[in-house]
């Protein structure tokens, strides 16, 4: 058993796979000899083949539409997108036809694609490299959204996605692609979707995140320890659906919530979560809830991203904000 | 050093003229000789046309929602359709209906499918066949896809996708294109130009000489045919499915047409072209020529003809008793829009589906 | 002064603007000699000529992109999307670009473009044709997006869009596009983008909605009067940003809230409402907020459309289950 | 009938060989007899190269961000750059810096934007300039849509945009051809073919014989030349432009080059792809040649070459400085997130804005 990081979890799960389904095939730019600009199929092309991990021409409606006609014809095509930011061409083809294949067709036809992407900010990169997009897709009827916050976790929720027979968003948090690194077994188990994971058990104060975000979230509650404040930490991995009932259980125990994420604010998943707790969770609320997001601007170019991602100072701060209340 | 290192040409082939005269000159291709399955194409020609005029009636009165006529495209569409075999695959926009029902898809699924109902695209044609698209020209890059599907695959089959001479400007025919070039696909894009996308004509497109030649983009043989004309439709078909079969490729195959009829019946053609035109249209049509040939050719007769109209006509009405009855008798539920979301439905949309349940529309379906 | 409908409100503020200001161009499919699918734009060609008023090639990537040259050439094009399902694969332009023109460059460029479209469900139109998808444009930041949901507020919010210096999402409601008439002016006055605008008084509970609910949710108000429920009526209007501040005081006054949209529940713009509220209104919260939405499913096609729409009858209901709370 | 009904072809032209000689046979355009203006360009090419290697030395050494060189590319950017006038608009990609210095753009600008600040899109060239593109191949539209711009203010401007050999597949690419037909816009679009896009060859992009090819699909006069050949590529750029101006619509301008460079510093283009290729490539660089011929004609020689050199190094090094007292001096303030965001900050921003300067990154900026 390997220690490895999270990336290395994603190549995992694609060579485990692969192996496994012959229908698997990986479809993206720079995905084959180069292994992917983050080398998440670093070595595929070598022992799969390249008519099974393709290069393709440089137009990402084209990569999304191949994909649906593929997956509809009973292939299971992996597609990359090289950054969440280069996804927006795959708009149509996602929300238009793989979220509805199924639905449109009564069944006849599904559309079993996973869209993978590197997503979020904090690693330096050039424009347009560093938007967080989860609630685009969230949003969407049809299509589930998974972001995984841990080696483990990528590579147990990647081979859910793949072999779920429905569209799968699966955004990839660059920013801790190489941050920790995990024993995971390549004993092909995959980790239930449509779920939460508790990283935490606490008692004060509930810190909902996900994705690169667990990071300072579990920063943010060592902080808090430190003063005596029990904060849970729940990773929501798959942001649509939402698996409310945990964190209203967890409200339920807390009174207090504080919902962590590196998009913007405005009608980001964040939003959702809030709603669902200001509808199911609102007897159990001892403080109004807060939200520690990315503003509702540009991702600044990188000398100033710092500026724009949610650090544990402000997590602990809308924390301590919560613990006012009695 | 200039040098021209590459040029290329599109033809033109149209091998029955206006009048339904075998061109001369002109090689001609096996079909033309071939009464007995001319005959037959002509047959689902005019079924398709007895069974359009219907759809449009039904809508006038409010037994169908928004239609999209196909009064004119038939020669087209049967080329299209007669050309596939049934391990082929078909990526239709939204009025290919002749060359659907050659390939299975029955004309209550149609009406199904235009009368607001879902199960319309779960039809009875190939289960493989793509169903109706509307988002425009996405299609072609479905066709693509399942086009390296089959190539991946060693399979022999070839995917067919259609396209508007307007969708032909849109990024997903083009990329389709390049796909198509880049990994020598087994497909056959066609280009059915019916000289209108909407209100917009054909010209304000672009400024080309053809439609066709966007193929050249990606290296693709590309010709233009007359759309009216059946036997040059069938054989541009042939020929450029016989390429992409026998691993040789894509091709771009534009087929001259011409709506006839408005663009949907939500559409009133007459707020933006001449009558006239439509008029000279008329006179190009495909029918009439292909019987005038099949007439010359002893084939054909005004018995026959009545016979097959009248035929057509019931069958046209036994389909519409049958959709009418499925909508009137064995409804979709309620919660239909739940049940084929997702395999496994997510636990937040069993409580949704229990609210829908719960607050049907009043008046129930429509 | 003449009794006009909602869309042509829409036509009469493009009319007056156009007159107004040479730079306004109306730029889309069948836009021209054919006044658009809906007549939004009848007889602007007539009047303005094919240079003012220009029919598109089919390609909505093209829309949107050449938008945003002519934009930053100092025109201020109105584009038109047919219906709000063609939109998507213009998401690209606007979100890596029209939004961040003005940011991208410090200022030296910005991006004054509308992109109008029929939006939302209920008239029996084929597949993709009824979306509801503010929430896709609400999250992205750099744009606003508007939703009149009246005759005068048509004429005066999509002047105050087309005279705004920084791209805005117009999404008109199909369904109520010739449901009121209303005198309107035609004196150029634009109402102002950014607030919502109370349709109603009332004291026992707030209904908040946007659009063509805009109908159902008056209905309700009317309907729970008869059972002596005073029900205060909140257009949203703006849905980005969203005036939270009329909101939370009306909320303030009645503890009780219902979101009605037609769009998708989850991640819609109704959670961002109920989340503003959950912080900053929620000491005045007598209840659960209620969110009364469309199902998170495809919209179904014509014959079942109205199984899918928020009805009178479940607004009702909510409001019902708010006033359960004391 | 079968008749062709339309023939395109491709030129390919190079003026200036491998070894820097003029080609015989071929018309050679005037500037290859312009010596100073030759001059000129060499100048700025080989200023060019100097900043190059400079910044991806900074990136290097943590002072700047991850860096697109344009190693190679030197004689088709001053080509593009040099043929367009002040009021022509300019939608670059990424990595065209000689044809923006030519315009105006000034070395700390390129500096401030790879170093990871807005202000470098506020750069010194024309105000109506587009800033850089990253998401591929959407400058195209943008361009088109200044050209339409000026078209209908009947200005006799032009629009150039430039994008690679990978983004020549994109449907913004093609669209723009599209719309470059319909409109017979003042667009000049340039590929720039260095034969690959990061690990994806030329070949991987399609299978046909040119790239310019594409602009057949539009009816553009569509041409490939050597784009080392600095000589071939500004007369080709004349070319279209002049058309352009003169309402004779849009052109497609090919330019063979090669990266000579890694994609960006944050690629490692040994893992895809041999140093044989790039050796055989290094051979066909542009300054060589360009050099080569200059001194052929007695123009120049090692003295003034090095000259150039010391005097670029010594202008480079003056814009590092200029870039680096910047950022050190005159950081963007904290909140200028925030300031560009609408001309008309909405409440809720103003609220955000407030925080943000509470909570400044620990460290402040990078
Ligand atoms: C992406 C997209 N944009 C706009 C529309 C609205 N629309 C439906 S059909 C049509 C015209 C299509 O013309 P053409 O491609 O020539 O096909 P035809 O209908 O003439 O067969 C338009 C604009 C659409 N369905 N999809
Ligand atoms: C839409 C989009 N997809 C992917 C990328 C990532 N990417 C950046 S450059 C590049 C390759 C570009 O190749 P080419 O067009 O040939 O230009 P070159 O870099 O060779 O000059 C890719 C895939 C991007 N920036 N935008
Ligand atoms: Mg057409
Ligand atoms: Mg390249």
């Amino acid at each position: 058993m390997a220690e490895i990081t999270l990336v290395e979890g994603v190549t995992l799960a694609l060579a485990h796979e692969m192996e496994a389904d012959p229908t698997v095939v990986v479809f993206g730019e720079d995905v084959g000899v180069n292994g992917g600009v983050f080398r998440a199929t670093a070595g595929l092309q070598q022992k799969f083949g390249d008519d099974r991990v393709l290069d393709t021409p440089l137009a990402e409606v084209m990569i999304a539409g191949m994909c649906v006609g593929m997956a509809a014809q009973g292939m299971k095509p992996v597609a990359e997108a090289q950054f969440e930011g280069f996804m927006y061409p795959m708009v149509d083809h996602i929300v238009n036809h793989a979220a509805r294949l199924r639905h449109r067709t009564r069944g006849r036809m599904n559309c079993p694609v996973v869209f993978r992407a590197p997503w979020g900010g904090g690693i330096h990169a050039p424009e347009h490299h560093s938007d967080s997009n989860e609630a685009t897709w969230a949003h969407f009827p049809g299509v589930r959204t998974v972001i995984p916050s841990s080696p483990s976790r990528a590579y147990g929720l990647l081979l859910a996605a793949i072999r779920d027979p429905d569209p799968v968003v699966f955004l990839e948090p660059k920013r801790i692609y190489r941050w920790q690194r995990e024993e995971v077994e390549d004993n092909g188990e995959e980790l239930p979707l449509d779920v939460c994971f508790v990283l935490r058990d606490g008692t004060d104060v509930t810190l909902v995140t996900w994705g690169a975000m667990v990071k300072e979230t579990m920063e943010a509650a060592v902080e808090l320890e430190k003063n005596g404040v029990s904060a849970e930490v729940i990773d929501v991995a798959t942001v649509a659906p939402i698996d409310m009932e945990t964190i209203v259980e967890s409200v339920e125990k807390t009174g207090r919530c504080v919902i962590v994420h590196e998009a913007p604010k405005h009608c980001g998943v964040g939003g959702e979560i809030a709603a669902g707790l200001a509808d199911k969770g609102i007897w159990h609320l001892k403080a109004p809830i807060k939200r520690v997001t990315g503003y509702d601007t540009v991702m600044p170019l990188y000398r100033s991203e710092m500026n724009y991602m949610p650090s544990t100072e402000r997590i602990v701060h809308a924390a301590n904000e919560t613990l006012e209340f009695e | 050093m200039a040098a021209t290192i590459a040029s290329f040409k599109v033809d033109y082939f149209q091998f029955l003229d206006e009048e339904g005269r075998l061109a001369d000159g002109a090689q001609i291709p096996a079909l033309a000789r071939d009464t007995r399955q001319l005959e037959s194409l002509y047959r689902l020609m005019t079924l398709t046309r007895v069974f359009d005029k219907k759809a449009v009636a039904l809508q006038r009165t409010g037994k169908l929602g928004t239609y999209a006529s196909c009064l004119g495209h038939e020669a087209a569409h049967v080329a299209v359709g007669s050309a596939m075999r049934e391990e082929d695959c078909f990526a239709p926009m939204y009025r290919e209906y002749a060359a659907q029902f050659f390939r299975g898809v029955k004309m209550s699924d149609v009406l199904m499918y235009w009368g607001g109902d879902e199960r319309g695209n779960d039809f009875s044609g190939p289960k493989h066949d793509f169903p109706w698209c509307v988002p425009i020209a996405t299609q072609c890059l479905h066709a693509a896809g399942a086009a390296l599907a089959y190539k991946l695959h060693g399979q022999p089959r070839v995917a067919v996708s259609v396209v508007g001479d307007g969708g032909s400007s849109k990024g997903d025919f083009l990329e389709a294109i390049n796909a198509a070039s880049a990994w020598k696909l087994p497909l056959v894009l066609v280009i059915v130009n019916n000289q209108w996308a909407i209100s917009v004509p054909r010209s304000k497109q672009n400024s080309a000489r053809t439609l066709a030649q966007k193929g050249i983009a990606g290296g693709l043989p590309s010709v233009q045919v007359d759309g009216n004309d059946l036997v040059a439709s069938r054989w541009a078909m042939d020929k450029a499915i016989a390429a992409a079969r026998e691993g040789r490729g894509a091709s771009v195959v534009e087929m001259l047409t011409y709506r006839l009829s408005d663009h949907t019946t939500a559409d009133d053609a007459r707020r933006y072209r001449e009558q006239d035109e439509v008029d000279t249209a008329w006179n190009k049509e495909p029918l009439t020529r292909l019987r005038n040939y099949l007439t010359d050719q002893g084939h054909w007769d005004q018995v026959k003809e009545e016979e097959l109209l009248s035929e057509s006509a019931e069958r046209v009405n036994a389909a519409v008793a049958e959709y009418q009855d499925r909508i009137d008798n064995d409804p979709q539920p309620i919660d239909a829009m739940f049940n084929y979301m997702f395999k496994n439905l997510p636990h937040h949309l069993e409580e949704q589906r229990e609210i829908a349940r719960r607050f049907p529309a009043r008046g129930g379906q429509h």
